[in-house]
């Protein structure tokens, strides 16, 4: 483990219903990389990110986050220092959408009111969407604007760490490429660690410092987009990467 | 039915104002206690899911205890009136909203939940940004239930004297006076009504989706609601305020003290610039009185030297009045009370005779009873058989011996005397009915009974800030012997006149008052 | 107070046994009669958003109708017993299950609702296969606060003669006995966590994360409450047979009706192989047991002929002897019961004065009076003055004009007659202190009252299938007149003797029973 | 309008809020034929979709099916006739998987409890998943897996019109291409008319006989992909297939 690591996985188990979901992982996570993960549906990618900001606990193994266990942590300032953007979307129902967005400024107290505001308006450009989406409430919104603002949720923490579950899933090609360029600015601009779950191998490829393939609870391969490409570890990869 | 119900409004519009008011206060500040605290209580339950079970226990227990027992158990802790009313209804009230907003929490959407965690929130956030918003249609449907259940309830708080449309409802019941009692119960319901619509309507704006044309009609809703309350509670302090220069007087339910209550009233209204509130027929007499007076929810009361001595003071032995001296020294310091004012009678136990007989052998005291009480007949009520300082100590202590005993209703004795059936019979010795009859009260020449002379116990504090109450108090001193009281009580009990007319007769006669 | 309670569970085990059975019978029965309209009416409300506030209004405002208005408007109805305590608890349950049903449905994400409307399912089928399942946790919520609710509330059955554990507490309220009500209250509190219990248990596995723990739980569950439910069931339907043999007396709350019913009562049991049921004193009188004889819930009970005239038949004028063929064609016609067996005495208004005077002026009817009414004092209770065939007719109609006309306490009229400060009075021909007093009735010599002869309505069914019952009754007839009635009334008011007892010594002084 | 036209809308008009959503949308659909559907977020192909089965209504305009106004028709029965897989996922979370999937057979009573059992079975399988979940609820289900169960349900119509909105969406790419070649094959097979949103193009030119292109409520190409490809009508399209 370097000074560099940012999040440390070791030994990591989890089983569901005496059915073993991960199976022994480890991982090494540097600050400011860009993992993409990508792996068959159900192979327990959204258990490991869940894993990360305590959401779900292994039943063996230790997580370490900037080289403290986060079993000794404060959880709730680690949360608030990781962005999370879930798969499919859970908006606060109850919430319009500036709510929603400043979620997390407002409950780190930010007294400023007028620039958490601001921050909405800039973030919610940032995903595509209108100011004028703001006064509205979760259900008025297509499945792809829900998606975006799930992601500017995640990003209004300024995290350090950012946790992204298929978040372009449901927006079209077009808005996935603004939104994919606005990612790696962001990613360069604030020096931000992301790990980013997609099943677009291209994307995978594209965004990823380092691309982690999962099978069957296991790490297949994890490296390089180059290496990937070039020297894929097994036949699953191979096929990926097709 | 309605035109009588509409005719019992318009003559007793005041009286049914009023009844609403009281009501409103009542229920009113019960709805909000209990919905603060079933709300506090649901969210710790939801939260600290092992109390669940326990606390629910408990709301469900408390909510089976009948109104007319849990009453009864609160009185000795918090007094009479609105705060015992109060309490017992917000009591009642915690089952509903207790359970609607444990309900309404622990029915959240967990991943909602999950993405309020995973973003940082702290426990108390997500309590009161996420699951409380979200419970929101499930507590309110508990509120609503908890308020109509409230302030259908709050009848209940006429029974100790906290006033609301109760009163209207248990008046008609006992007089038989159905338009009284529809008239109560249909104002109940409309207040009922009005206050769920108030709540609807507040519902409806906090829903997430409120449009504008609602969140006008929230405005105004909010406005109203908060100038209710804010009038209640303006009410209140005004009712507190308003009672620095009242003298709060209170009387046991006692024909007697009904009269002596008037006649207090009477004279410290007339001969003072102060307003008494009168309680007449306090209900449980001394020992809900007392304590009464020790919170300083009543000034004055008229109170009996035997009854203190051994009830109040709880001392052994039987009192007279040669123990005077004490009883006052005891009473200032355990209480801060003095006894102002000594009306002359006293009112124990005795025994009469009638006056045929008592003539005839020339009977008047008990230990003359007692040479010819086997040629007599005793009658009494069962409980002074029964009774440890009853029947059997009074025969031993004067060798009383009659020729049959009879066991006799307390409100056929008099009846029973006249008719010749019984020649001797326990009674009190200010009784209305000694006042008519042939009967004379025998002289207890070995003081067997405890004297209990009336007179005035008075917070010391009322006498220090109207040093006036003490002289119209002396006003009555010694003016109203055994018979004299006798003779008023006839008046009420037997002529059937009011205790304020039979009071106001007597002070004018006396010249007391003009 | 604890050991006093479990005394008291010891040594009155099987009447509490009795009361809790009942108490359960009541309560169960109005529960789940409650649950189902309740989640109907629910559902309905939810389907039909323009039905709630018209539905919920309602709800609430029979909720807020005091329970004692409550039982009193039902029992023309729904008689006694049973079946009104049931309406009235089913009634004060709608509350919270309506709503909970309502706002459970109303809270479910509509998006899930799209989607099952989306796939084609029929609006039924949304409600029974998403809706009310999803609905489950607020709707049992509200559940189960109704089941507390309702089990405390049957305490009220006890008003009506339901029996239950209600008769316990009031039992113990009116008699001072706080262990008793104590012991009541308690075994409500404990059938009331009990059911909730239960209810938690259920819920839990209705849960749809239902794990095998507790499917085998739920099987336990639905076994043992199916058990209960089927044994109650049972019982109310065993209690229905055993009555096949039982002849169900019902009396008027009037001392003479309580010493009749007690007659009865003893010479069916003594004479035939029939058991009785007397339920003396029924609240209401005639017009609460009319129509509980109509539906077959009393099998005799004694009426008087005028008031059967007016206020059964609903006939105008003035009912008198010479009619009671026609009385009983009627009789026979309506509602098929028949009079048997008159007793003889006739309780009637009537009019009494002071023997002293009556001799005086050779005084033996009103017209008599009417000569001297001039000279006297009349006294009579508030009423008599105010009703319409009160004073004012009865003066008119033999030109009595007395010197003053009193107004006295019915409970004081003999004493102030006695006391000679009234000399005419008006009574009832059997009152009990006719017996003593030194006073006479007069006769009403121009039938101004009507005649109420005492006699039995007997449903015909029971003479039918037990015509050994005509012949018990008629012995009792024409054995009882005015006089002697008016003396067994003394012994029981006066004497304080038992009516039970009364009525077996008269009975074996006639030689009616060994 | 042919004799073969299963689906038409007419002069379909939308708005929300004064916002117009769906601008004056006319559209032919022929028996058999497999629409995919393509757009950018929150163009309104959701809306478009859920008015073919009446779970949103027009402002204006009308719709036939089979010929017939669905203002006048039975919206039950035909509901019943068209399958619907929804954005997201919308299963219903108290019932199992193996409910959810039965539950428009059940409503449709059919008695024979052993052959929906059967095709339940069958169905799991179509979808690329295991018997084993047949008993979990919804819950327990990753994304990916949660969306092919409500595909499975959509299936379980045995429909004659297939709704199917942004379906592969949350799946990796194999079971994807496993999924497509499933859907081709079921098309095929049971002559059902698929209408599927995607932002996939490749899948959308793929996958469809005629390419749908929306842009901002109104039709922008409506063509065999062919076309679609070689001929892009204006810049959006060409973009797209970019
Ligand atoms: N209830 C509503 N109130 C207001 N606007 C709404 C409502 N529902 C949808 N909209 C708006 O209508 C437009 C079309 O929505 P629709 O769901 O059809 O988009 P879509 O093409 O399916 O998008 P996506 O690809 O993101 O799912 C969107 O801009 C959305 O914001
Ligand atoms: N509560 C649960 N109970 C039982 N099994 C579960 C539960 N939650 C998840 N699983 C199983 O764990 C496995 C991993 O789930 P996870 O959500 O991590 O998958 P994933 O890789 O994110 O898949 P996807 O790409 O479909 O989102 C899946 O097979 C899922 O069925
Ligand atoms: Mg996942
Ligand atoms: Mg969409």
């Amino acid at each position: 483990m370097s000074d560099n690591t940012i999040i440390e996985m070791r030994n990591i188990n989890k089983t569901y219903d005496n059915k073993v979901i991960i199976n022994d992982l480890n991982l090494n996570i540097n600050k400011g990389e860009f993992i993409t993960v990508i792996g068959s549906s159900g192979c327990g990618k959204t258990t490991v990110l869940k894993m990360i900001n305590g959401l779900n606990t292994p039943d063996r193994g230790e997580i370490f986050i900037n080289g403290e266990n986060i079993k000794n942590e404060n959880i709730i300032e680690l949360r608030r220092k990781i962005g999370y953007s879930i798969q499919g979307t859970s908006l606060f129902p109850h919430m319009t959408i500036e709510k929603n967005i400043s979620y997390v400024p407002n409950l780190i107290n930010k007294k400023d009111k007028d620039e958490v505001k601001k921050s909405v308006s800039k973030l919610i450009k940032v995903v595509g969407l209108e100011e004028s989406i703001l006064n509205r409430y979760p259900e008025q919104l297509s499945g792809g604007q829900q998606q975006r603002v799930g992601i500017a949720r995640a990003l209004a923490a300024q995290p350090d760490i950012l946790l992204m579950d298929e978040p372009f899933g449901a927006v079209d090609e077009i808005t996935r490429k603004q939104l994919q360029d606005e990612i790696v600015r962001i990613h360069k601009e604030l020096e931000v660690t992301i790990i980013f779950i997609t099943h677009d191998i291209k994307e995978a490829l594209k965004l990823g410092t380092r691309v982690l393939v999962m099978d069957k609870g296991e790490i297949v391969q994890f490296n390089k987009p180059e290496v990937i490409k070039k020297h894929p570890a097994n036949d699953f990869v191979r096929e990926l990467v097709l | 039915m309605i035109s009588q119900i509409l005719n019992i409004y318009i003559d007793r519009r005041d009286f049914f104002i009023d009844l609403t008011i009281q009501h409103l206060e009542i229920s009113m500040t019960a709805i909000i206690i209990a919905a603060v605290l079933g709300l506090i209580l649901g969210v710790i339950i939801s939260e600290y899911e092992k109390s669940s079970s326990f606390v629910l226990g408990v709301v469900n227990f408390i909510y089976t205890i009948p109104s007319i027992s849990l009453l009864g158990i609160l009185i000795p802790f918090s007094g009479i009136g609105n705060s015992t009313a109060i309490i017992a209804l917000t009591i009642y009230g915690l089952l509903p909203i207790v359970r609607s907003t444990y309900t309404g929490i622990k029915n959240i959407n967990p991943i909602i939940i999950e993405a309020a965690e995973g973003m940082g929130s702290t426990r108390f956030q997500i309590l009161y940004k996420i699951k409380l918003p979200l419970a929101v249609p499930v507590i309110m449907s508990g509120l609503r239930n908890m308020v109509v259940m409230t302030i259908a309830l709050a009848g209940i708080a006429s029974f100790i004297g906290a006033g609301g449309l109760g009163v209207a409802i248990y008046r008609g019941i006992t007089t038989n006076n159905e338009a009284m009692t529809m008239a109560g119960s249909i104002l109940i319901a409309v207040v009922a009504l009005i206050f769920d619509t108030i709540l609807g309507i507040i519902e409806k704006s906090l829903d997430k989706k409120g449009n504008k044309k609602y969140k006008v009609k929230r405005k105004i809703i909010y406005t109203i609601s908060s100038i209710l309350i804010l009038a209640i509670m303006i009410t209140s302090v005004l009712n507190i305020k308003s009672e620095k220069n009242t003298i709060k007087i209170a009387t046991k339910p006692m024909t007697e003290q009904y009269i002596i209550g008037e006649m207090m009233s009477s004279l410290i209204e007339n001969k003072t610039d102060l307003n008494v509130e009168l309680t007449q027929g306090f209900g449980g007499g001394t020992s809900n009185i007392q304590p009464a007076m020790e919170k300083e929810e009543f000034d004055i009361y008229p109170e009996y030297t035997g009854t203190a001595w051994n009830n109040v003071l709880k001392k052994k032995g039987i009192y007279n009045e040669s123990m005077f001296l004490q009883l006052q020294d005891a009473y200032n310091k355990d209480y801060k009370f003095k006894w102002i004012g000594m009306y002359g009678f006293n009112n124990t136990y005795g025994l009469a005779i009638r006056k045929e007989i008592a003539d005839k052998y020339n009977i008047k005291t008990y230990s003359d009873l007692a040479k010819y009480s086997n040629n007599l007949v005793f009658g009494a009520e069962y409980d002074f058989y029964e009774r440890e300082d009853g029947f059997n100590d009074l025969s031993k202590a004067y060798g009383l011996k009659f020729k049959k005993n009879v066991e006799l209703d307390i409100g056929l004795k008099y009846k029973a005397i006249k008719n010749k059936d019984i020649d001797v019979m326990n009674i009190f010795t200010t009784d209305g009915q000694l006042n008519t009859s042939n009967i004379v009260v025998l002289k207890d020449d070995k003081n067997f009974y405890p004297s209990y002379m009336c007179g005035n116990v008075v917070r010391k504090e009322i006498i220090e800030n109207h040093p006036e109450i003490k002289e119209v108090l002396l006003e009555l001193n010694n003016k109203i012997d055994n018979k004299e009281m006798s003779k008023l009580n006839y008046e009420v009990e037997v002529e059937g006149k009011e205790p304020k007319v039979v009071a106001n007769e007597f002070l004018t006669e006396r010249g007391l008052l003009k």
